[in-house]
């Protein structure tokens, strides 16, 4: 049969570029407290419309409902709001400090703060965690120092990782938070090994990973999935949905034919879609998948739908590719107005302890700011030693690498 | 004549072959509307539509792959892989099919793909946004490997990119993208408007594959370089007081081996300055050529400075570029001996 | 929640090892002629059941029906008979080539003859093809001269591709036939780009490419899959699940939670399940992914479930790791035999006409084994001459492949 | 003490660490219940169960993944690439988590990793079963490259690396598993049992990585070598009839300099042997820190023999494979001068 028409490449659009009129008509959000709760050992097969809903909590007015309600109580809330804040204070002053010249580099989550957050809480302490570079909330909410972030934003003399990497890719053993990729979904895998590992040694520990949604493109992902439903890995894998690669929109990574949660389906793996800005729909499906990889029922693939308020980077203009009015428009709103509007509806938290709290945040960001930099800040130092660089390539120096140091003459 | 910077140069010569032949293709991580984290593409998808100019998914096998599909059909892709530091997922489409692709079939099929990255460090991009892997393409038999240094060789070597009938890997020094950068990282930075070589027809014009230029021309030693490190070589041998001819390469394969060897016989002497790591870099088959080539003439060791072997540390950055300090006392160092 | 039983890894087996019995029960076979077809344009969402069935036309006793019988005449039918026995025959005496020692190895497509076949009757001759190794009914098909594969498998003077592959890696750009990739799964992204060029430039044809169930772990399986559906390139994907990648059974690859052709369907894309021993379901499955392609309505993946009946290769004893009885068990028969039950009910064939067609394959086939010796074997040459080594490694030769030819003193 | 082949004292090693150490785990393609398509993982699963050997899907990179995975828990994970000619899909894997982890995470994170994989030619495997890799891997910073030639070394070799903390990348020349191929493809084949490597310690021992072997000694040039192309080496100077002193390098990354220093700076001559295509080949960087270290000793041009720069040509093999009467004529060019 030969075609009427010839051939036609398509490349899919977003919805608005600059100078244009956004509309999220196109992304279906169904009422809060409407999508079913089943078990967690229900076949995923019986499942599957998990994966093309979006599971939400708190609707508009702040009101919480539904099965998918965790339940926290008002203490718990007001802690992952306190968390998220301190996350978005956190990020305008090293945002500030980069666009001051102290740092090369900075990557804000801004509107994406109940993932991490909502996540870290619903997860074990003793879990590991194989993130992507806008996850800061999750080791915020681990309780990792903010100096100790500071000092690696800064690459200054304490500085953990002895300034060998840029701002942001942190790394802290002792918060189980796997050193953060430079090259996109290598941690994925990763992640799906160390929990092999786990069932190996009948350990009772889980791990959970994120992915932004462009990045589910990588052979990893797919590496990631595979791993996972073959061996039935007790692993949380994440993609975190948040519209845009870059300047990219994510029609591009195939989120115009399909959900990134539906990829899950061809693994035989269960998808959970859920409101990326909604805390308490966020904890509770990290729970739920929690629970299944801990009880060895298998992995579980999460979406999380949010929106990238800000630029991808200190380097990147999205006024270039993106409306303006973009993310006013953006439809599930700002996560820490959420959470904060429904702490207020419950009577447990109002508008004046907020701007409180805010500023209290913002004061104790900047205390330790002024800490960090008195160890150093990238432009004008110190750092840690010319000589150090030679560390830690192997676990013993081999004679190439000493000559070399020498050859550098410090 | 226009004064054009790298960007611009490059872009101009995307521009050139995208009008002059409908099967030149341009595609990558948001190459499309946006015109690339760089801008070397911007204003093509505009210009040529969709079609032609197009953001892809962040895979890079797959973009390969894709243009390796397309060379096979008959377009001659041109694609932007983000930074050089993520080829690394494309490594089985590159060696595999691309560099094979004609042999494995006698010729039937091939990849007439180019594949541009920009490479090297001194923007504080850490060891994922400074990687010089030149080198192990240079290992991969059917890959031609090309290191513009300006950007008057920047249009004319990516224009011959294009047209060549083999899949070429062209990177790109994105420090001297805005200026001819020497090293001296402190000093303010010189735009390519002040610099000959930023001269760039409007046109069409070729540099052509495998023919190195002599920046300088000396008599008592051969600095063999390319990219960035053109530029640090002519500031360490002011530096060093030296009277080098300095050689940049511009494709590493096919290499111009006559012309190293005729500098080589000249001088006697060697230095190979190279950005990268430097075991089993391309300096070390530089310095096995000229050895091999130039035994009884050479009155020193070769002395290669390059990059630690150590990955590219972010806030150590200018301690571990080769600048024009280490440059001058690689010179000293094989003046010496 | 803390797990009451400790982590396990689960590392799926398959049902009998050497020795055991084996059952094929866990491969549910609906009844020839029960699956709907779908329009062409119907939504990908609307038809996922397709991805879990078995498309099946021809049942046990040769009787064709149901919606998805292309109603080929006789003659056609016998056609494709044909060409699968000579593929028979062909890797038959190839095989025995090999143990011979005339050449360094073989791989036969023994039991999945209707896959290649059919497919190749289904799509335009002018259509790309980027198959495997085990596909050389499609050239055959194609009527691509056996005397040029021949002199592929000998390595002799008259390979076409002077020596420089393996057995069976054949390329042929007149049969429109890709050089076949010793790199799993390379192929499958670059037939994608090739469809897309098709589009770009407006064209009318399409592109088919084909992947063993093994080969889908690889992340250039996902590659495929994502730009197929981004671009909606104009290309019909289809997965080979025979059963086996050498030793290891589907369930590695992901076979055990999910079918391959599920895969699909989280990319937004249709998939159909087809009994791939069926010579029917594969020429109508096949036309209705090229049709679809064609008519710009988008990507078709196809799982088409057969066995391998025969060894992974010449290197391969499968005694060592399946049951022996195997085979004989396979559920969906031999799709020679199947054809030829079908047109004989039809009374288009007897078993004398099947075996006098078999034999005068087999002189066929021999009297060109003849001819293809007499140019060369691998064992005895002659051959390629040595310095030919050092072409089309380039277009044009650079000098330091001239300096080493010369070194080499040929 | 028993005999071994190189397949027996390999599946020797793993045994032996896989009883000494419960954190040793073993998987891949086929590795599992069939025992590897060369069978060096044979009887593992049976011993120590599914959990600890076991097939893995067809993913390169998810395999280097799940062993990197399992390294950062505490794992000792020792997996296996079917052919090294197949590991490209993991490079980003190698590359970018493997041999940086350490680094990156200042050792918070570790990959002690082991990476088998058969390479080289000599089995009629055409292009894709015939490739020697190990330039790009020396040239990573932070992966360890080791290439055994014999059984009684290989054992030794793969046990250290194995304890090795850093991430190592083990290739067997799959021509001598079975015997000590020396390049004479058409005489008989010698099994390993008639050679004293065979000897091999049913229990644990180590052969440390870094350590360079002299297997020939001799005054008037030296033969840098390694793998199976060791065994071609003394064939080649038995034929050439020059006193050659043989030193297999066994491990590429850390090198052995002492050794090569020491035997260059005695003979003053050096000759290089090795089966991966030349260009920016390992024999590239031995050759250019001969010349740095010994330039002065150097009485002719170090000479390197080498596969040809073109992929393995299934048919030619025996014209590209560099067999003993190169080898030989290698050494009287590299005497002649
Ligand atoms: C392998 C690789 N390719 C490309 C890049 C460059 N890059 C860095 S971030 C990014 C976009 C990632 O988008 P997404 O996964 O959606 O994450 P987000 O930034 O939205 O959180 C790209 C292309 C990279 N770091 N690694
Ligand atoms: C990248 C890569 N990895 C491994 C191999 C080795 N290998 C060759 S065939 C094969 C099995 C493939 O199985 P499948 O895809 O099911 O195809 P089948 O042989 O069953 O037709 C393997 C592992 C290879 N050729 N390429
Ligand atoms: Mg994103
Ligand atoms: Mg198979």
């Amino acid at each position: 049969m030969k075609n009427a028409a010839p051939l036609e490449l398509h490349v899919p659009e977003p919805p608005a570029r600059p100078g244009e009129v956004p509309d999220f008509g196109w992304l279906k959000i169904p009422p809060a407290g409407s999508v079913a709760r089943p078990d967690i050992a229900t076949p995923p097969n019986e499942m599957r419309g998990h994966a093309y809903t979006l599971i939400r909590v708190l609707d508009e007015q702040g009101a919480a409902s539904g099965p998918w309600d965790p339940k926290l109580d008002a203490e718990t809330l007001r802690r992952g709001l306190r968390t998220m804040m301190l996350t978005r204070a956190y990020d305008e002053r090293m945002f500030r400090a980069q666009r001051q010249g102290k740092t090369s580099f900075y990557m804000r989550c801004t509107g994406e703060e109940a993932i991490g957050v909502a996540q870290a809480m619903a997860l074990d302490d003793r879990d590991m965690v194989f993130p992507t570079y806008r996850l800061q909330g999750l080791l915020i909410a681990r309780g990792w120092p903010l100096i100790e972030m500071m000092n690696q934003v800064f690459s200054n003399t304490r500085d953990r990782l002895k300034g060998r990497q840029m701002p942001v890719l942190y790394a802290s053993k002792e918060a189980r938070f796997f050193s953060i990729a430079g090259n996109l979904a290598t941690h994925l895998p990763e992640a799906v090994g160390w929990a092999m590992a786990s069932a190996i040694k009948h350990d009772d520990r889980i791990a959970a990973s994120w992915i932004g949604e462009g990045s589910t493109a990588e052979g990893d992902f797919h590496h990631a999935l595979t791993f996972a439903s073959v061996y039935r890995v007790p692993v949380v894998l994440n993609i975190v949905n948040n519209q845009y690669a870059i300047s990219t929109f994510q029609r591009i990574a195939g989120g115009e034919e399909s959900t990134f949660a539906a990829r899950a389906l061809g693994y035989g793996l269960p998808a959970l879609r859920v409101d990326g800005n909604d805390f308490l729909a966020v904890y509770a499906a990290t729970r739920w998948a929690a629970d299944r990889a801990r009880t060895n029922v298998g992995p579980t693939v999460i979406e999380l739908v949010t929106y990238r308020a800000s630029a991808h980077s200190t380097s990147d203009d999205p006024s270039k590719y993106r409306s303006a009015e973009e993310p006013g428009r953006w439809p599930l709103g700002d996560p820490i107005a959420r959470l904060s509007g429904h702490l207020a509806r419950l009577g447990e938290w109002s508008e004046e302890r907020q701007a409180r709290l805010a500023s209290e945040l913002d004061s104790e960001v900047l205390a330790i700011q002024r800490e960090a930099e008195s160890y150093g800040t990238l432009a004008s130092g110190p750092h840690h030693r010319p000589a150090t660089m030679f560390e830690d390539v192997f676990k013993e120096m081999p004679w190439h690498l000493r000559r070399q140091r020498e050859e550098m003459g410090s | 004549m226009p004064r054009m910077n790298m960007v611009q140069a490059l872009n101009s010569a995307m521009d050139v072959m995208m009008a002059r032949d409908e099967n030149v293709v341009v595609f990558g991580e948001d190459v499309g509307y946006f015109g690339g984290v760089f801008r070397c593409t911007e204003g093509l998808q505009k210009k040529y539509g969709r079609d032609r100019a197009f953001d892809t998914p962040i895979a890079e096998s797959g973009i390969l792959a894709a243009a390796i599909g397309m060379g096979v059909y008959g377009l001659r892709p041109v694609v932007e892989i983000q930074f050089a530091d993520y080829i690394y997922p494309a490594t089985d489409q590159l060696v595999s099919t691309a560099a094979r692709l004609r042999y494995r079939s006698a010729g039937a099929f091939t990849a007439p793909i180019t594949v541009r990255s920009p490479c090297g460090g001194g923007i504080f991009g850490g060891q994922t946004h400074s990687q010089s892997p030149e080198a192990i393409f240079t290992h991969v038999c059917g890959l031609k490997t090309v290191i513009p240094s300006n950007p008057y060789d920047a249009k004319g070597l990516l224009i011959s990119a294009i047209e060549d009938d083999d899949p070429v890997i062209f990177l790109e020094p994105k420090r001297i993208y805005n200026g001819p950068f020497d090293g001296h990282h402190d000093r303010p930075v010189i735009p390519w408007s002040e610099h000959p070589a930023s001269e760039v027809p409007a046109g069409h014009y070729t540099v052509s594959l495998g023919q190195a230029a002599c920046v300088r021309p000396g008599a008592e030693v051969t600095v063999l370089t390319y990219g960035t490190m053109v530029h640090v070589a002519l500031a360490g041998a002011e530096e060093a007081g030296v009277d080098a001819e300095i050689l940049d390469l511009r494709t590493l394969i096919p290499l111009d081996i006559e012309t190293i060897v005729a500098s080589v016989g000249k001088t006697g002497r060697c230095l190979i300055v190279h950005e990268a790591t430097r075991t089993s870099g391309f300096g070390a088959e530089l310095a096995a050529l000229v050895q091999e080539h130039c035994f009884y003439a050479l009155e020193a060791p070769i002395v290669r400075i390059t990059g630690w072997d150590t990955p590219y540390p972010h806030a150590l950055e200018w301690d571990y570029f080769p600048g024009p300090r280490r440059v001058a006392e690689g010179l000293k160092r094989v003046m010496a001996d």
